[in-house]
């Protein structure tokens, strides 16, 4: 059991750090949204040269082959910083995805330029219709003159408008339920099937919805193996959950150190706030739920790295219930401990309810994972 | 012991009922039920279809244009005002200055002010608040001196809700620098358009645009606009504050809210089945509309109940306190509800998909506008402890 | 709208708290359990001499024909005392049963004794098997000799030991889960086929198991009419709903002031603890929580009386929900802020929480009424 | 980053659950399955078979007759312990009077006391808390007189556990009424045999004895039962109560309670389908087996990081404020399965029918006894706020 940084995981994020507090301070931030873009593509540069976008790339590839471990607390720090890096969208998900999914060819052909940052690629998976069910797959894929065309609609495809190409799971048999019957496909964001809607999440961050209409793809490895393709949508959530654990944790971090800062230095009625032992006491319970979430979130990365352990499906589940429910406390609190300036937009603190909500819902909500743990009895 | 409205109310509230169905514009109704803040405009031209019903002003007396109701009925109206759903009675206007002009202004301020603020021709916000005053209202720095016939008027004020869809604003500010705290405050009227104003938005975190800085440098106002006595504005807070306390508790939002959730909850599917048909859901939704219903009756009993018994402010404080937790957990649930599909931040204007998911970030707001959480359960630890 | 007691039900609530102050302070309710004795004599005497025992009785057959309503402080009163009297089980369960289910001859027979205080009955309903299900009935009674003989076993029937006879409900046909096909007997206590096993309930009043064997049982009314038995029983129920909502209510408030007195009086670190901010916040808490079970055991009685309205079924369930929630919390604060003396059975609070524990758990407890709720969404 | 124990580690805790399994008397275990608390005799018979394979003072080095394990390992003992269940170690003994002694005692109180600690030939209790002092422990007023070689005791000790079931209490007394509150207090060993002691017993709301008034009247203690410098006992009492902490968590006995709520919810029925069929029921399990699973980890990562980052106290406030809320949440959901049918008080002895019911009641005291929990909230927002 061992719950500290290897030397090389803290070096790496401590460069991180110091990268995302000169870029992605929170008025850098606050003018990245207000200008319209998706990203700080200075700071997507910066990951690239830290090596991060290379992180979770097999060795083979140019890559570093790390694992949901070294990624926490690369996600801890983006929650930290509320950013909009298209890392989990490319280099978590997508690169999982085709990790697990795409034959040596593919890999081959996309994972080096994923590694040098060079190639944004993103997931979609999910659909309206599915909600929380993680293996809800309406959109068909049928073959037409030697290759296969795909239609159907995908939402909330994270980072969708930098993508050169999305990862998309479709069905080939079977109904929508079914967890056989699907294989992954990519598709090129550029080809006359794909329309891509774009829109920005209400934490800020980017996201799509990708409607295809007879778009072309190709199959990341033999089609007719839906068990891969099980495995690898199977993986790719349970990377997802890890990192959004993390991200969560880290953001419940950040709000409350702003908020043990704030009670430190507010004052009225001409003493300090921090001086109330109501609110000495809500801090303490912020404390409390807070390092459930990191307890949590290393749950959840030692689940993922280690899918064939007796209790990573358990413990997965357990994780994102536990991590979204403590967090959203210390986010709640961190705000209340505010009063009215956390209630506003040029303050950082409600940006991180923002985003452990949106990440609260992506790969099953805190609800929907209680839900399959109940399910799970035997 | 009995819970039924008399066969008078039950009449009153079928009166309001029809004549909210019928004169309630649709498309208010549907941005309203989708979740939508009120647009200025539907505040202005649903007040003024309640005017010319004389229903504008439910608790003032009639002689100022008032429906003058009862505390039952008033209650009513505001049910009945959530249920359609319509939009409130412009708060700042009709629950607060007026009772204030009635009972500290001259007769020429009522005559001048009553009808147009019934009538929503001038649209008041409230500048009480400043940075670092916070709870501590009594601590505010925004000065008035007195030059001749003006005050001059220098400082800031902050949270300052609508000032930007704003006329006038009604605002505190200290004319003996040497008082203490309470003392040397006052209440004036201030002509949004006086030079030396600047308003400066703040958007809060559902991203909406509810808030204000207002800062005032070198602002003259008539001394005409003081209400009351210099100094002594601080009755007129004080009086305001306590003044209208029907909706505190928010039971016919909580109630509207819950309906929506069922309605949302019916319309939406998980994996092919109804989301409604999920008994945690429902459980969810079961205990929070009990407790809401106890929150009615508390509300009812709250009103109706002598006044001693109820330890005002004290039991004001209850509703407050169950009001805002109930609230919260109801746009919370609505945000479950929401779910993935809510995550899109969508433009103003799409009225089929209201801001469920932000306007769940707003409702964090309950616990601290109107008095902090902690703030009222120190009101009440105090009625009750010592 | 009302919510004052009239005079008669002032005048008569204002007797009976002076007859329980005297004869029922917690240590003479200390020494009356470590008596053995399941209630106290004098008491019960002096609340049928106050016409209490009358009280639900109609006019014509000696009483005073109240209702629920009438019953609400009364019940209150109860609660805050720690009653062990049998006045749930006989006065309203018993009383109700007769009145909603027996013939007249029946009626006339028992009912003026119950009003007088001569004769105690015990209802005796539940089933260990249905658990919360308020119609679960499995006891059998068959039609011999030209009378009626019942087996099965009756749990938790309230002061079951001081019966002259008991009130059962018994199923002639269908299987244990229909909603018809039940009837309800009388069955002497002295019967050769009833076996009767006296226990404690946690709360220290007294309760029994009766078991059946081919127990002689006469019908209340027309066996075969299993509608009217039906609605006797869920009248019943609605009855005892309503009381011990009431007596929770009640129960949460002495539990409350006590609370308070602790505060006021209680030095430590030498200060008053009620001078702590985390104390006083969490006494706020309780006085909200304490507000609700009053409001609600109110809206339960409303619902009890007029079983015809249009929301009483729902009231009753949200008034079971949330009474008990909200009493049960004001009992855990009351004992927290009491520290260990409030943890020690010398003590009245932590009695309280026993006491709401116990009246969670009769007419279903607070779970159940929310998934009946939950099941009645159109 | 690992979660996994280490192969020795492994290997010592199969041989844990082995030792248990082959030497644990299985009236015992079933009693304390049902929720029964161990009887005296449960605890001694099981501390002697432990001591006997060396393992009956887990945290004490070898030449004391401990076992010297780590903490990991001491927390493996602990969770098999529980897991089984067994009787815990007697705490007075073994958790906190050796460790004083070790640190405090002459040779001879050490060579006397602790070999007779481990094998419980001697069953110590605590005398700290007085009536009045509660949370605020050094205002203790039990007062010891000296007078030649010995101390004469008067005063009063409350709460008080498992008093009646022993032969000796360690108790601080006030040797200096002039020195101010810590000061001034000495730490004393005392036989209950000794003349002037009476023992009065405390029932709690559980409706079990385990706690005791103990009062002294001219109770004469040799001087050679003190431990450690005269006046200095606050040390000895503060050492102890921040000495052994591998079980403030007790994540062991969440996670026994929990397997046993599933057991019982899978023995029952409700209308003829089990009970542990209801979605409800099973999410609220599952919701306080995550939680426990979340405090596991925090446990391991407190055991196992260094003491810098751990902010000694505060984490062991954390650990205990949320093992805290589980032990409440999971006796209440234990006490809601139980149902109806906990309702009846049974005797003691009846095994097949635990105090599932009463236990409940007790767990109340969680958060009072060893530190209320707004005394932990205090400690914690002490380290974190300032």
């Amino acid at each position: 059991m061992n719950f500290e940084l290897n030397e090389e995981q803290s070096a790496l994020t401590e460069s991180l750090s110091r990268l995302l507090t000169d870029r992605y301070g929170f008025e850098k931030r606050r003018a990245l949204t207000a200008s319209g873009a998706a990203h700080d593509e200075k700071t997507w540069a910066g990951l690239a040269e830290l090596g991060l976008t290379a992180l979770p790339v097999p060795e083979a590839l140019g890559g570093f082959g790390g694992g949901a471990r070294d990624l926490l607390p690369v996600m801890q720090a983006f929650g930290r910083s509320l950013s909009m890096e298209p890392f989990l969208s490319s280099a978590v998900l997508a690169g999982t995805a085709l990790r697990l999914g795409a034959d040596e060819a593919m890999q081959t052909q996309l994972l080096p330029d994923m590694a040098s940052g060079e190639l944004v690629s993103a997931w979609a998976h999910d659909e309206p219709a599915g909600r929380h069910a993680p293996l809800w797959v309406e959109t068909r894929a049928e073959r037409k003159d030697g290759g296969w065309k795909l239609d159907g609609i995908k939402s909330n495809v994270l980072a969708g408008g930098l993508a050169r190409h999305f990862v998309v799971s479709a069905r080939i048999a079977g109904a929508p339920a079914d967890a056989n019957g699907c294989a992954l496909f990519l598709v090129d964001a550029k080809d006359a099937g794909v329309a891509l809607r774009e829109f920005r999440l209400v934490d800020d961050t980017m996201a799509s919805e990708l409607v295809l209409m007879q778009a072309a793809a190709q199959p990341l490895a033999n089609p007719e193996d839906s068990t891969r393709t099980r495995l690898a949508i199977e993986g790719t959530v349970a990377a997802g959950i890890a990192a959004v654990c993390a991200d969560m944790s880290g953001a419940a971090q950040a709000a409350f150190e702003l908020a043990m800062d704030y009670l430190r230095t507010r004052k009225q009625f001409g003493r300090l706030i921090g001086e109330n032992q109501a609110l000495r006491h809500r801090a303490s319970e912020m404390l409390v739920s807070l390092e459930m979430t990191r307890s949590m979130a290393m749950a959840a990365a030692v689940a993922a790295d280690d899918a064939g352990a007796a209790d990573s499906a358990l413990d997965l589940h357990r994780a994102k219930l536990s991590v979204a429910r403590n967090a959203r406390n210390v986010a709640h609190s961190a705000i209340q401990l505010h009063g009215g300036i956390g209630m506003t937009e040029e303050y950082a603190v409600g940006h991180y309810l923002r985003r452990i909500h949106v990440l609260d819902q992506l790969f099953g909500d805190a609800d929907s994972h209680a839900a399959r743990l109940a399910a799970a009895f035997h | 012991m009995d819970l039924d409205l008399t066969p008078e109310q039950r009449a009153f509230r079928d009166e309001v009922r029809t004549f909210i169905r019928e004169n309630l514009p649709a498309e208010i109704r549907e941005r309203l039920r989708a979740g939508h803040p009120p647009r200025k405009q539907d505040t202005v031209t649903w007040q003024r279809i309640l005017n010319k019903r004389g229903w504008a002003a439910p608790h003032w007396p009639k002689r100022y244009g008032g429906a003058d109701l009862g505390p039952m009925e008033r209650l009513i109206l505001l049910d009945e005002t959530y249920r359609a759903p319509a939009p409130l009675p412009q708060v700042f206007n009709v629950g607060m200055l007026g009772p204030v002009l009635m009972k500290f202004g001259t007769p020429a301020q009522c005559d001048h002010f009553l009808p147009r603020l019934a009538n929503l021709d001038i649209w008041f916000c409230q500048g009480f608040s400043e940075p670092g005053s916070g709870s501590d209202l009594a601590s505010l720095r925004t000065a008035a001196r007195r030059e001749g016939d003006h005050y001059v008027v220098n400082g800031q004020k902050i949270w300052t809700t609508t000032a930007h869809l704003a006329d006038w604003v009604f605002a505190l500010v200290r004319t003996d620098p040497e008082a203490r705290k309470q003392e040397g405050i006052s209440f004036l009227l201030i002509d949004l358009r006086t030079p030396g104003i600047t308003i400066r938005p703040i958007h809060s975190i559902d991203g909406e645009h509810h808030l204000n800085e207002v800062f005032f440098d070198e602002v003259r106002v008539p001394v005409a606009n003081l209400v009351g006595q210099e100094n002594k504005g601080w009755d007129c807070a004080k009086y305001l504050l306590s003044n209208e306390r029907t909706g505190i508790a928010n039971v016919g939002l909580c109630r509207e809210r819950l309906d929506y959730a069922r309605e949302l909850a019916g319309r939406y599917t998980q994996a092919g089945k109804p989301l409604l048909d999920d008994p945690k859901l429902r459980a969810d939704i079961a205990m929070l509309e009990a407790e809401t219903r106890a929150l009615e009756i508390t509300n009812w009993r709250f009103l109706l109940t002598d006044s001693e018994q109820r330890r005002l402010p004290a039991f004001a404080s209850v509703l407050k306190l169950k009001g805002t937790e109930l609230q919260q957990e109801i746009n919370a649930l609505l945000a479950r509800i929401a779910g993935p599909g809510g995550l899109e931040r969508r433009p103003a204007d799409e009225v089929a998909h209201g801001p469920v998911t932000p306007r769940y970030f707003y409702s964090r707001a309950a616990s601290i506008y109107g008095g902090t959480t902690e703030v009222q359960k120190d009101i009440l630890a105090k009625a009750i402890v010592g």
